[in-house]
């Protein structure tokens, strides 16, 4: 089994979702964090004084999936949170030793 | 307009029931203000200093009260004697309110209401000074320094114009409401407190970088302002100090405009300039530009033109849009901008009045600059004093964790993540 | 009740001096609206335009006064000529304040106070629009809008009823406080703006699919309304327009009275209606509930009974359940709902007074859609002039990224992390 | 000071007018307490409680409107029978409000005005209970609760001592303004309402322990808390029911002298006492200290010096230090210290004027004791039947995920991350 | 050495940060996640129109553990964040390849 | 590849981040978290009733780095978020099977 963490932009969320859906991904955590890359953010001035938000809002998602279906994860990602504009993120891939269903303790791929 | 007519005039009870009822609703729209400045500053300091903004803002309105009725008043009005120079006298003290039902009719108002409305005024002065040097000042020595300010500082300055004293009796100084005696002086004692204080850590940077802390809560600040414009009715308007007149009653309509007109201008102004400056009208500018234009029009907002008074009042936008970054050079930090608002615009209204109103420059300047010393070095004495006694700022490791942990114990936002 | 005794008749300069006093007080509650208005639209937008929504909502109210005194109120009352339509007309301009120390006694009441008052009723209109084409209209073209509105559009509405003109005089139109003068003018400018501007980004999915963008602070708006509710005492109170005999300020009163019990009315069906409809009270429609009851009862706030009063209020709350998802049907996109606040129920309580004051159905119908007509068709002229010239939109990124960066570069709540 | 010399009265009418406008203000400043209570008790609650919160507070105030119209003005004021008890009475209702143009020149002043005072005390007292027992009970529940209480609870008290009864006639009770009348009566319902309803889940672990569950947002419980000093004004000071005279509109100016005070002193007794006891000092104190200074005061805020006010308001600001988390050692969970500063701080308010006032010790306590069987009873069987009928809390797991899901359905915060 | 995430539902947190403690687990960080998967939200009504929030929030464990106790780790969480319904969460395991206390610089298991 | 995962005190964040980009680390992503550890919270009074934050906010930070660079950034990290107090925090290292740069589609080091 893999652990996918994905960088996303923000206001790709939902297409991602919905496109993880149509290939069988039934669930994944979500969470607000700040990425620092290439893209800089935009120079504001507060008060007269400038200041540039390098930290830009990302949403980073967190998918256990089946080795079979991994790289498909992976691929869909990428294309659907695609927007050829710089800062689009990036997708890392972990080996997942085990995986738990807390409601039943099952484990393994079934407890995806 | 026709001059009043006899009948038209009013009777000496109805006159004094006017007069007070004038003070009673000027007094409670200024001490909405004190909520007008918690809310501006709690929304323009960091989260973590939340919750110590709002307990100073609270605290120092009720020390004000307190102080203005042990000494305050007696000191700004001291019932200067004749021939004295009129820089500084005590009435018996604590101030005697009236016994019940009775009533002075001689001063054509009840004193207790005159009381309270003076009182309110008192309060605006701390609220000045507790903005400029947030984030990084201990609770204890700040409500110590109001302790003072309200007490002995204001009173002083009030004496000498209101209180028929020196600047009065001497140079025909005019400051109608207070942009000198209410504003620059709040101003004065939060310059100088924040040069002696010093910048919150990590302000500045090395090779004149100004870091930005931004204001956690911008709805706030805005209601702030708001509550602010709208107490500003009270405080110029309920100066006229009478309404038991036809006469009274108009000139305090004409105040209500040209205040409104005023902050109107200000925060045009602010916006326009900060758009054409920096593309994008920044919205803490257009707060500030409110309020400075407020300031501006406050030492005398009966005598000007409409005209006159959006031109007084956008000044003081311009005022603030220059004049915050300005202070960053100098690495004067004023977290709120009560300094451009409170001081420069301040000043800038009362030298306007040379122009607009019944004075002579030299003596709008002498008084701008006798206020400037004596609540310079006044401030300093206190400020000094308490810091190389009782200290006034947090641990280096308090003040970036934030003054509420260290201080309050209960954080303004304790459920909302930081990002 | 007794008639009044000659006895008890007050005095010419007493009743000038009250009858200003009530201009007064009822002008700094109108102003305060303002504040209300900006609450509750910070309250209902999402945090990413909230500062684009406070500096818009004090600039508003800012341009609103100097259009009102450059030109607006001299539109409003322009002393339309004997056999004049009453259509059009303009006095000179800008509004000439008194002189100081002058009265007209001959008006009964301080003509600046009068200006105030109106002035503030001028901004209220403009706020209405604000929230509904919230979140997806640039500032500058917004602020132009604003311009044009409180110069003229809505001036022009007043003249024909207040200003004595073609509704007043032909069709013995009557709107007490302005439920269709404001309330409606507003209602009408907004939903054109609402229809040419088009929906935010995303707002309505495929096959009619409303994507529900929730307001960020509830208890922002919440503030909001109970200062909406609070300045309209002084909206509909005041417009009794006189305080200086025993009649008047009775009357005062009853309106008081039944402002009161209709907002109540419509908070209270408001509740019903969406606990029973959704098994869940929906706060933002209590809230709406309230203002529409406020502004349904705002054509005739003195005539009718208590009764009466809650029933035409009980009417906005019924009006503001149903007319928000409706405009969503037609995909019109009204982010705090002021469409069915201001407008639908403005209408309604217009027409009313039918039934409870002194106006005939025809008239009362008349003036509405004189209102529609005019209103949208200037509205339209406005914004399409914007969006055919400037533009009145931001580019799709930066709307979904929110104005607040685009426009004004100051994050509303910077600190904390969005879910 | 000299007595009102002839030509210093007012004739009738403008007494009249004087006397309604005092209700007026008064008025309009008491029902934006609705706002205060609703901000302090949003800022007290969880973020997750916190629309429900919104929405209790605006609902309380509307029912109460409706009700004391309704019912509860005919039962304060039922103009007991020469030679009753003056226990219970009903007078005709629902209330009649004045006709168009009429006015009752014998009471001095408008009768809508004077019902619309009594009407926002009325709701005054609901509005305590909804922040003791927050966060825990369902809306439907708790409106029914609220329109028992308004209709009924609340106004018999008030006719006993108000309305002339039993309190009045046989004890020579004195309650100026309402400590026991209003603060107390709601006091004992939330009391009631927290030990039948029960503690919050979690509140409360094993051996003692208390879970803490810190305010959500701290500057708007601070605003709240302003609001309620500003709106303390109406309340206390329009409590003289009379400006139409010299003597009156003094007594009114006094009334905001000690009013102000006394909250100035349970503002700084709370700062030392927690900054003294726990080496921090506690915002949440420093607000409840301002409240039970002003509700020490309430009850006799006229006769006693500026000096005893201070004290009298001091002892509420050491009543909520200590009475907080007493209540908590007897497990009655009041989520914003309602019953410390209402309840408590209201009996010691009235039980003082057997010193500062007119009144005995025995008169007072027996009023104090008569509302305390009174409203704990009645309140008792009703919050009993709600329980054992439609039931008054939510499902445990409703309320650990928040009524606002569960009730509402509208977040208050949707888009901030809770940490 | 083991890299635990758990995804559980917000109130169980104090239970199971307890649970944790007694057996032995010394640290733990912690963090506001939305969770996405079978258990569905609410369909609510906002303004009259219906939403449903698929994303409940839900809190996310991370745990270093030794390999030791890994194991227990993982059943005890599986049995304390256990509501028996839907939606409980899961229970990811890695491998961590090293750790290090910042304050210290010392790495392996003596640094968790 | 490493993923690198630590936990430092919040206001070491800038300084940290500096010291990252002097060694050539051009990513990455933070988040706020809270840690449980052995530096215990202050014992606050709210309300006259005592209660401890044992949850501490900490600032996350999630890298992936090359093999080579790995090492250099964990020692990077222990240096400049060190105050040797307690609460420092810790470091993470975990294998990272792979990673995609969403833009250009581009896997492996080049994406990082
Ligand atoms: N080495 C890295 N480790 C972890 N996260 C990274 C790293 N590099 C970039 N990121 C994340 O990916 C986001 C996008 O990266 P950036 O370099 O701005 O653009 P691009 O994805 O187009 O290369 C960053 O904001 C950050 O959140
Ligand atoms: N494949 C997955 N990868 C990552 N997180 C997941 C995955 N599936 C579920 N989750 C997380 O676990 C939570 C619970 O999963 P859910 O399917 O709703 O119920 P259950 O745990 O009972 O199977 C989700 O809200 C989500 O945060
Ligand atoms: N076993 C662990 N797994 C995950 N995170 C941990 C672990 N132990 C500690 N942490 C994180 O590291 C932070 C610091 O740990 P702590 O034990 O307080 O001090 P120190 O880092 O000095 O040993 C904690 O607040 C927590 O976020």
């Amino acid at each position: 089994m893999k652990f996918i963490i994905a960088i996303i932009k923000p206001f790709k969320l939902d297409e991602v979702r919905e496109a993880l859906g149509s290939i069988g991904v039934a669930g994944m955590t979500v969470s607000e964090v700040k990425g620092f890359g290439r893209q800089k953010g935009q120079t504001e001035i507060y008060r007269g004084a400038e200041y540039s938000t390098n930290m830009l809002p990302k949403v980073k998602l967190e998918i256990a999936a089946s080795d079979d279906i991994a790289a498909q994860v992976v691929e869909t990602i990428q294309q659907t949170a695609n927007t050829e504009a710089i800062g689009d993120g990036k997708i890392f891939v972990l080996d997942l030793a085990s995986a738990t269903r807390i409601r039943t303790g099952e484990s393994g791929e079934t407890a995806l | 307009m026709a001059a009043v007519p006899d009948a038209e005039v009013v009777a000496g009870g109805t006159a004094y029931i006017l007069n007070t009822l004038l003070f009673l609703i000027g007094g409670f729209l200024v001490m909405w203000m004190a909520a007008g400045f918690a809310m501006l500053e709690a929304g323009l300091v960091r989260s973590k200093n939340t919750s110590t903004q709002c307990i100073k803002n609270i605290g120092l309105y009720s020390i004000a009260g307190l102080m203005f009725w042990v000494i305050g008043y007696s000191i700004a009005y001291p019932g200067f004697a004749e021939g004295s120079l009129g820089l500084f006298g005590v009435s018996g003290f604590p101030y005697e309110m009236q016994a019940v039902g009775a009533a002075d009719t001689e001063t054509g108002y009840s004193v207790a209401s005159d009381w309270f409305f003076q009182m309110v005024f008192c309060a605006t002065t701390a609220s000045i000074v507790s903005g400029t040097v947030a984030e990084r000042v201990k609770i204890v020595p700040f409500f110590i320094f109001v302790t003072v300010l309200t007490a002995v500082i204001y009173p002083v300055v009030v004496s000498w114009e209101w209180g028929g004293g020196y600047l009065d009796s001497v140079w025909g100084f005019s400051d109608f409401a207070g942009s000198t005696l209410v504003h620059s002086t709040g101003g004065w004692a939060a310059l100088v407190g924040a040069i002696i204080i010093g910048a919150r850590v990590g302000r500045y940077g090395p090779d004149g970088k100004v870091n930005v802390f931004p204001g956690a809560n911008i709805p706030l600040a805005t209601l702030g302002t708001f509550i602010l414009w709208l107490g500003w009715f009270g405080f110029n308007g309920a100066s006229q100090l009478a309404m038991g007149t036809v006469g009274d009653v108009s000139d305090v309509s004409k105040i209500f405009v040209n205040t409104n007109m005023a902050a109107a201008g200000g925060v045009v102004v602010a916006i326009i300039l900060t758009q054409v400056l920096y593309k994008k009208a920044d919205v803490t500018m257009a707060l500030n530009g409110a309020l400075a234009g407020l300031v501006s029009i406050t030492a005398e907002p009966l005598a000007p033109s409409v005209g006159q008074s959006i031109l007084i009042g956008g000044v003081g936008g311009v005022i603030v849009v220059f004049a915050v970054p300005m202070l960053d050079k100098f690495k004067i930090d004023d977290v709120v901008g009560a300094i451009p608002v409170h001081l420069i615009a301040g000043i800038w209204g009362t030298l306007i009045v040379a122009w607009t109103g019944d004075a002579t420059f030299v003596g709008q300047l002498v008084g701008v600059l006798l206020t400037a010393v004596w609540v310079s070095l006044a401030s300093a004495v206190v400020w000094l004093a308490l810091k190389y006694t009782i200290g006034v700022r947090p641990s280096e490791e308090d003040e970036v964790n934030g003054l509420d942990r260290a201080e309050i114990g209960v954080e303004a936002y304790p459920e909302f993540a930081r990002s």
